[in-house]
């Protein structure tokens, strides 16, 4: 699917300074791995039997269904996927009027592009060639960001367990596929609502379906495109909102979506040095300039008030000199005076 | 603004917000129903920009409250008969006397009522021009069927004029001939047209009027008031004749659909049989009480709008061409298994020869040829049991989880048979038995004994072909069938589970 | 100024341990102890409400996340006196910078407590790297402002133990351990929101933006600096004898702070209406989940600012103070709100997360922990004070 | 490389190491460019 990666437009703070528009938009093509299975999901077919999870949990060994697959009171809640059941299957319409009741299967979609695997900081799930997304249990530190990440609310997790929790999910039967078998749930749907194939085959089945019978499906694959298309495809004669599928936001995958922001964290890593430097040397610059401004002020004024002072001692010399002359002055005139009368006598 | 007040009222801001959180998930707004009984008052195009709401006008209460006081108080009744509208609106439509009319009329009334201590209705215009958001009327057209004309008829024996009239130009007068009667929808439009008032005015004035006079005088009538025609509930409640005489207009027994194409072999058309097959001539006849040739031709832009004569009589989505209603029938009870969804497909290419069995179309003036006698239907009868024909067939090529699952064949196809048999148009199309059997064994050759499933249902799923395994095969067939007639579908209903397993 | 012994007695003038304060936080680690033991022993099932649909609960929604934003004062004040020279407010960068590694000590606490196995939380530097991941970008800068922001405030401990030469060397780095602190808060706290961009369909459109990263790097710096005022004004009172600064100085680098903080938060709250209307979601704002939007960001982002904006002009601390505690809860309500409110909001309202008391209590526990080693740090280390032989050192 | 999410993998692995290198190496080159500067 054409992938552009979502313009982001300016991420950190920082990252506005450095004006990154889009990061780098990268226009690239993935098909994705030639070949890989998927699953087809007819929902006008199936009829509610529930052999699908019987057969799940038998070939990986889950705990046996709670409700016997005869009891119809399961279907009064609408359940979702959990660490002992890796899928249900729920009553999405119950038509009165002899309609046959509308049931759909849940379990994960091993997604084209796994946002599972995109958000993993461990990298523990795995896109196979063969198309299920494997999850390696011998990795995963127990984050639960995939169980937060899943857009179909697939994904659970032992939370039971103290020692060893892991995340669990449909594996689409790996091994069976490993040996050429089909996946139990395929094997066991006594209806075909569930078909096992190659995922081109299986779309060119579906599209073919809905030729055939107008009436019966609405014109739509979910999942040929979702969030960049999913190994398990489902077909439907309700709308898909009534099957909680929202028909999905974009078909942007969600990888891309969700590293859209990071981008910009080498760019940060790798510009604020730079930028930061820039800014501790022009404040310094800018302490220095008012460190050297003010010693200015200060020398300016130290020389003003040395000024000042040589004037008055200036001004004080001279007066200490006319008073020392006038003295001297006096002082003579006296003594002539003394002198005169000393003649006289 | 001191700051004192920008504070205030930012608090004030908060407390309200806070006060919707518990409105957290806003719930879907459910669509108004609008009760049968209750009329929009219509306001012509010509009396201008309507300056308030339209008015929904209960007609049912009014009925009801006024019932002693009689339909006279607002309708005109007089030796024409009665007239549909408001008395005092009718023909008006300048506004300011179309609403004193009305204000006079509905106002006036409450108004003295109130003052009388009757129970009143609202005087203010408020109170009237009430804007509703858009609702959904639960009004349900009546359709005359061939019942209830029947019962009609019966009431009024040989006086089809008191309701089929034709409009003499010459004279300009309503007068009766025999053999034209048509549905009123074929004159009367929705909108009235300068000679024919609208088929509301029109249908209203005749059913209407005819039950009042005759409620009137105690005689047992129809009913008068609103709900009486437009509520389902009434409506299903009318009382259906269990055998409907035939109606007698002078058409044919039989008929030959010629077309218009030579060379193309004609249909003999059994008339009467597809009268008692259908409610009402309508069915057919949806326009003008005419054959289908007359609108529908070859070249576009004919009278029949952009269908062909072709489609006119082959057009799979439409419940007025053959094939479609013949679709339609073929979907209903006992042959629903295999005919509701379209793996066995009606008016497909080799059931032509059923209808186009006549001579061939010849165009020009050609001697009419003459009618013949329908064939009679080839069903031959159904064989007894034999290894051909089992009367049980255990299916246990699959069986781990559940026992082997024993199909009663014979039982399943003697019911099948008998509801091919009790249907005409079914022994018709049928023709020979091997049509049934190719409801489950299709795709295998018509005649000889068919193949079991096994022989082109592998054991998985091939997806090239979208071809199931056996194990869908079997359900696929089998469950669906059973869905589609209301059988039971469970696991067990089939084939019993093996002890040990869940 | 007050000459000031070194090794400065408990404050409380009271001798011994049995203080109210000391008893009541030792209950509630012990407590937390406890239900820790429980946690790890039977499972997260036995101690939280966390599902299947809610994976992430309290310990994320507030230790990690509000937990990152509250220690945000300690990048936000050491950056501005020593990058851009607002020598004025050296006295706050210590406190500051212990609150900060507090709280990321805090944050690793959570992390540590909620993770499914906690020792393997190396796993993503030294086992096996999921570069795709925001929470890959997020341990890896977390770990790393951890290590700058313990060596950054290493040189109380070493004025305190005397060791000259290491808080020489220390003391040289201070630029460098800055910018390289302003790199990585600026990095893992706008990752935090780009956590949330996978889920477009589970978070709420109003909550749910593709400016998600630089919302939540802008709301941590004002609730950094909101933080720095709070944790102001306790020290204040409980370290009251240790403080060497004029009451005017104090509340003139307060009132610094509430003019940063409105000028933040009014920044904050320009993106996050721009926010709405790049995504034309007017119309939202009329749903209940609407009211619930406009009680964050009028309660908690509009009403601060303004009264921010008030105690700047008019020189109130109180009001200051007020304001800053309501940015404190605003935030918290904020990354609440992402978490698990606003999260998974179109699912049926009876699957529901209501954190469980055992982990409100070990929450509790944490900020305890966290309170009791500042008061022990501060009465022990020149924190309040600047150290006589190294007054005036960078 | 068939699919996307291989492909980030890839460059952001990559990105991360170039970065840090690239950060590294920025405190020699400050020193060489301020050396004269501080009289050394």
């Amino acid at each position: 699917m054409t992938v552009t990666r979502r313009g982001f437009i300016g991420g950190a703070v920082g990252a506005a300074i450095t004006a990154s528009t889009a990061d780098a938009g990268t226009v690239k093509e993935f098909e994705g791995y030639p070949g890989r299975y998927g699953l087809l999901h007819d929902t006008t077919l199936c009829v509610g039997c529930r052999s699908c999870e019987v057969a799940c949990k038998q070939v990986n060994g889950l705990p046996p269904v709670e409700q016997p697959i005869d009891d119809p009171s399961v279907f009064d809640t609408v359940r979702r996927t959990t660490e002992t059941s890796l899928t249900v299957v729920n009553r999405y319409v119950d038509h009165e009027d002899g309609e046959p009741d509308v049931y759909r299967k849940l379990q994960c979609m091993h997604c084209n592009e796994p946002c599972c695997a995109t958000v993993c900081p461990c990298h523990a799930f795995e896109k196979t060639p063969e198309g299920p997304v494997l999850y390696h249990p011998e990795l995963c530190m127990g984050c639960r960001y995939c169980v937060m990440a899943c857009p179909y609310y697939a994904l659970a997790y032992e939370y039971e367990d103290p020692l060893t929790p892991k995340v669990m999910r449909c594996t689409m039967c790996y091994d069976r596929i490993k040996e050429g078998l089909h996946p139990g749930c395929a094997d066991a749907c006594p209806m075909g609502a569930i078909t096992f194939g190659e995922r081109d085959e299986l779309i060119r089945i579906a599209h073919e379906r809905i030729r055939k019978h107008p009436d019966r499906y609405i014109d739509h694959i979910f999942g040929e495109h979702e969030f960049g298309g999913t190994s398990w495809m489902v077909l439907a004669g309700t709308p898909f909102k009534d099957l909680d599928l929202d028909e999905g936001i974009t078909t942007e995958p969600l990888p891309a979506i969700a590293t859209s922001y990071l981008g910009v964290v080498p760019l940060v890593i790798t510009l604020y040095p730079g930028l930061l430097l820039g800014m501790y040397a022009f404040s310094k610059r800018h302490e220095a300039v008012a460190r050297s401004e003010r010693e200015e002020a200060v020398a300016a004024a130290v020389a003003a008030t040395e000024e000042d002072a040589q004037a008055k001692l200036a001004a004080a010399a001279e007066r200490a000199k006319k008073d020392k002359e006038r003295a001297v002055d006096a002082a003579v005139k006296k003594a002539l005076a003394e002198a005169q009368e000393g003649g006289d006598s | 603004m001191s700051h004192r007040t920008v504070l205030n009222s930012l608090l004030g801001l908060l407390v309200i917000a806070a006060s919707a959180v518990p409105a957290i998930a806003s719930r879907p707004v459910p669509v108004r129903l609008v009760d049968p009984a209750v009329v929009e008052i219509d306001w012509p195009a010509a009396a201008g920009e309507p300056q308030r709401p339209v008015v929904e006008f209960n007609h049912g209460l009014h009925a009801e409250t006024l019932k002693n006081d009689g339909c006279a108080t607002c309708h005109r009744i007089d030796d024409d008969g009665f007239h549909p509208s408001f008395k005092a609106a009718a023909g008006i439509d300048r506004r300011e006397p179309l609403m004193d009319a009305y204000h006079d009329g509905c106002t006036s009334c409450h108004l003295r009522r109130a003052g009388e201590g009757l129970k009143s209705g609202p005087v203010t215009c408020g109170e009237c021009h009430v804007k509703h958001d858009p609702g959904v009327s639960l009004r349900v057209a009546p359709v005359v069927d061939l019942s209830l004309h029947a019962r009609h008829v019966k009431a009024f024996p040989d006086d089809c004029g008191r309701c089929h009239h034709v409009l003499d130009k010459a004279t300009d007068t309503l007068v009766y001939r025999k053999n034209t009667e048509e549905a009123c929808r074929g004159c009367h439009k929705a909108v009235a047209v300068e000679d024919s008032p609208s088929l509301r005015d029109a249908v209203h004035r005749e059913c209407v009027g005819c039950h009042l006079e005759r409620a009137e005088r105690a005689e047992d009538t129809g009913p008068f008031r609103c709900v009486g025609c437009h509520d389902e509930a009434e409506l299903a409640a009318v009382k259906r004749l269990d055998e409907i005489p035939r109606l007698d207009r002078g058409q044919s027994d039989r008929a030959w659909v010629k077309g218009l194409v030579a060379g193309v072999s004609m249909v003999p058309f059994d008339h009467k049989l597809h009268e008692g097959a259908s409610s009402t001539c309508s069915s057919c006849h949806h326009d003008r009480m005419r054959s289908c040739a007359d609108c529908h031709t070859l070249q576009p832009g004919s009278d029949g709008g952009d269908v062909n004569l072709q489609q006119a009589h082959h057009e799979h989505g439409s419940m007025l061409s053959c094939v479609g209603c013949h679709q339609v029938a073929a979907g209903r009870d006992d042959c629903a298994g295999c005919h509701r969804d379209t793996t066995v497909a009606v008016g497909g290419v080799d059931s032509c020869a059923v209808c186009h069995r006549g001579p061939k179309r010849q165009l020009g003036d050609v001697p009419p040829v003459p009618e013949e006698e329908p064939a009679p239907v080839a069903l031959d009868e159904l064989p007894a049991a034999s290894d051909d024909l089992p009367e049980e067939v255990t299916i246990d090529l699959l069986s781990d989880t559940y026992e082997a699952s024993k199909m009663p064949h014979m039982k399943i196809i003697r019911r099948l048979d008998g509801g091919i048999r009790n249907s005409v148009l079914a022994s018709r199309f049928h023709g020979s038995l091997d049509a049934m059997c190719s409801g489950c064994h299709h795709h295998s050759p018509v005649g000889q004994r068919p193949s079991g499933c096994v022989s082109c249902h592998g054991n998985d799923n091939a997806p090239t072909d979208d071809r199931p395994s056996l194990k869908v095969a079997y359900h696929r067939q089998c469950v669906a069938c059973h869905q589609r007639l209301g059988l039971k579908t469970g696991c067990t209903d089939c084939h019993p589970a093996k002890e040990g397993t869940s | 100024m007050t000459d000031v012994t070194l090794d400065a007695g408990p404050s409380t003038g009271k001798t011994g341990w049995l203080t109210p304060f000391n008893l009541i936080s030792g209950v509630i680690l012990i407590g937390g102890a406890a239900i820790l033991g429980v946690r790890f022993t039977h499972g997260l099932a036995a101690t939280t409400n966390l599902s299947n649909t809610y994976p992430w609960g309290l310990w994320i929604g507030f230790d990690v996340m509000s937990g990152v934003a509250l220690a945000a004062g300690g990048f936000v004040t050491s950056s501005a006196v020593y990058l851009f020279g607002m020598k004025e407010y050296k006295p706050i960068v210590r406190p500051a910078l212990l609150t900060g590694f507090l709280g990321y000590f805090l944050v690793v606490l959570g992390l540590l407590a909620d993770l499914g196995r906690p020792w393997r939380l190396p796993y993503p530097f030294i086992r096996s790297a999921g570069p795709t991941s925001p929470l890959f970008e997020v341990a890896l800068c977390v770990a790393l402002y951890l290590t700058v922001l313990f060596i950054e405030s290493t040189p109380p401990v070493f004025e305190w133990l005397g060791l000259k030469w290491w808080r020489r060397l220390v003391g040289s780095m201070t630029i460098a351990l800055t910018i390289l602190g302003l790199i990585l808060s600026t990095m893992h706290q706008s990752t935090l929101g780009a956590m949330f961009m996978v889920a477009p369909t589970r978070l709420h459109p109003l909550w749910y933006t593709s400016h998600i990263p630089v919302h939540f790097f802008v709301s941590a710096v004002a609730a950094g600096l909101a933080m720095v005022i709070v944790e102001g004004m306790i020290s204040h009172r409980a370290f009251h004898h240790q403080v060497e600064i004029s009451r005017e100085r104090f509340e003139a680098i307060n009132f610094g702070l509430a003019k940063a903080a409105a000028v933040t938060l009014a920044m904050y709250l320009a993106i996050k209406t721009v926010g709405i209307a790049l995504e034309d979601e007017w119309h939202l704002l009329a749903t209940g989940w609407g009211a619930w939007f406009l009680v964050e960001m009028v309660g908690f982002v509009l009403l601060p600012c303004l009264l921010f904006t008030v105690a700047y002009r008019e020189r109130r601390l109180v009001l200051a103070r007020v304001a800053a505690v309501i940015t404190v809860i605003g935030i918290m309500l904020n990354r609440f709100n992402v978490s698990f409110i606003a999260y998974n909001w179109n699912r049926p309202t009876n699957e529901i997360y209501v954190p469980s008391w055992m982990e409100i209590w070990v929450t509790v526990a944490f900020i305890t922990f966290a309170v009791v080693a500042f008061k022990w740090i501060a009465n022990h280390m020149p924190i309040m004070y600047e150290h006589p032989d190294w007054k005036g050192v960078h | 490389m068939h699919t996307l999410f291989d492909f980030l993998t890839h460059t952001k692995g990559i990105g991360y190491v170039v970065a840090g290198l690239l950060l590294v190496s920025y405190i020699p080159f400050w020193r060489f460019l301020t050396e004269r500067e501080r009289g050394k």
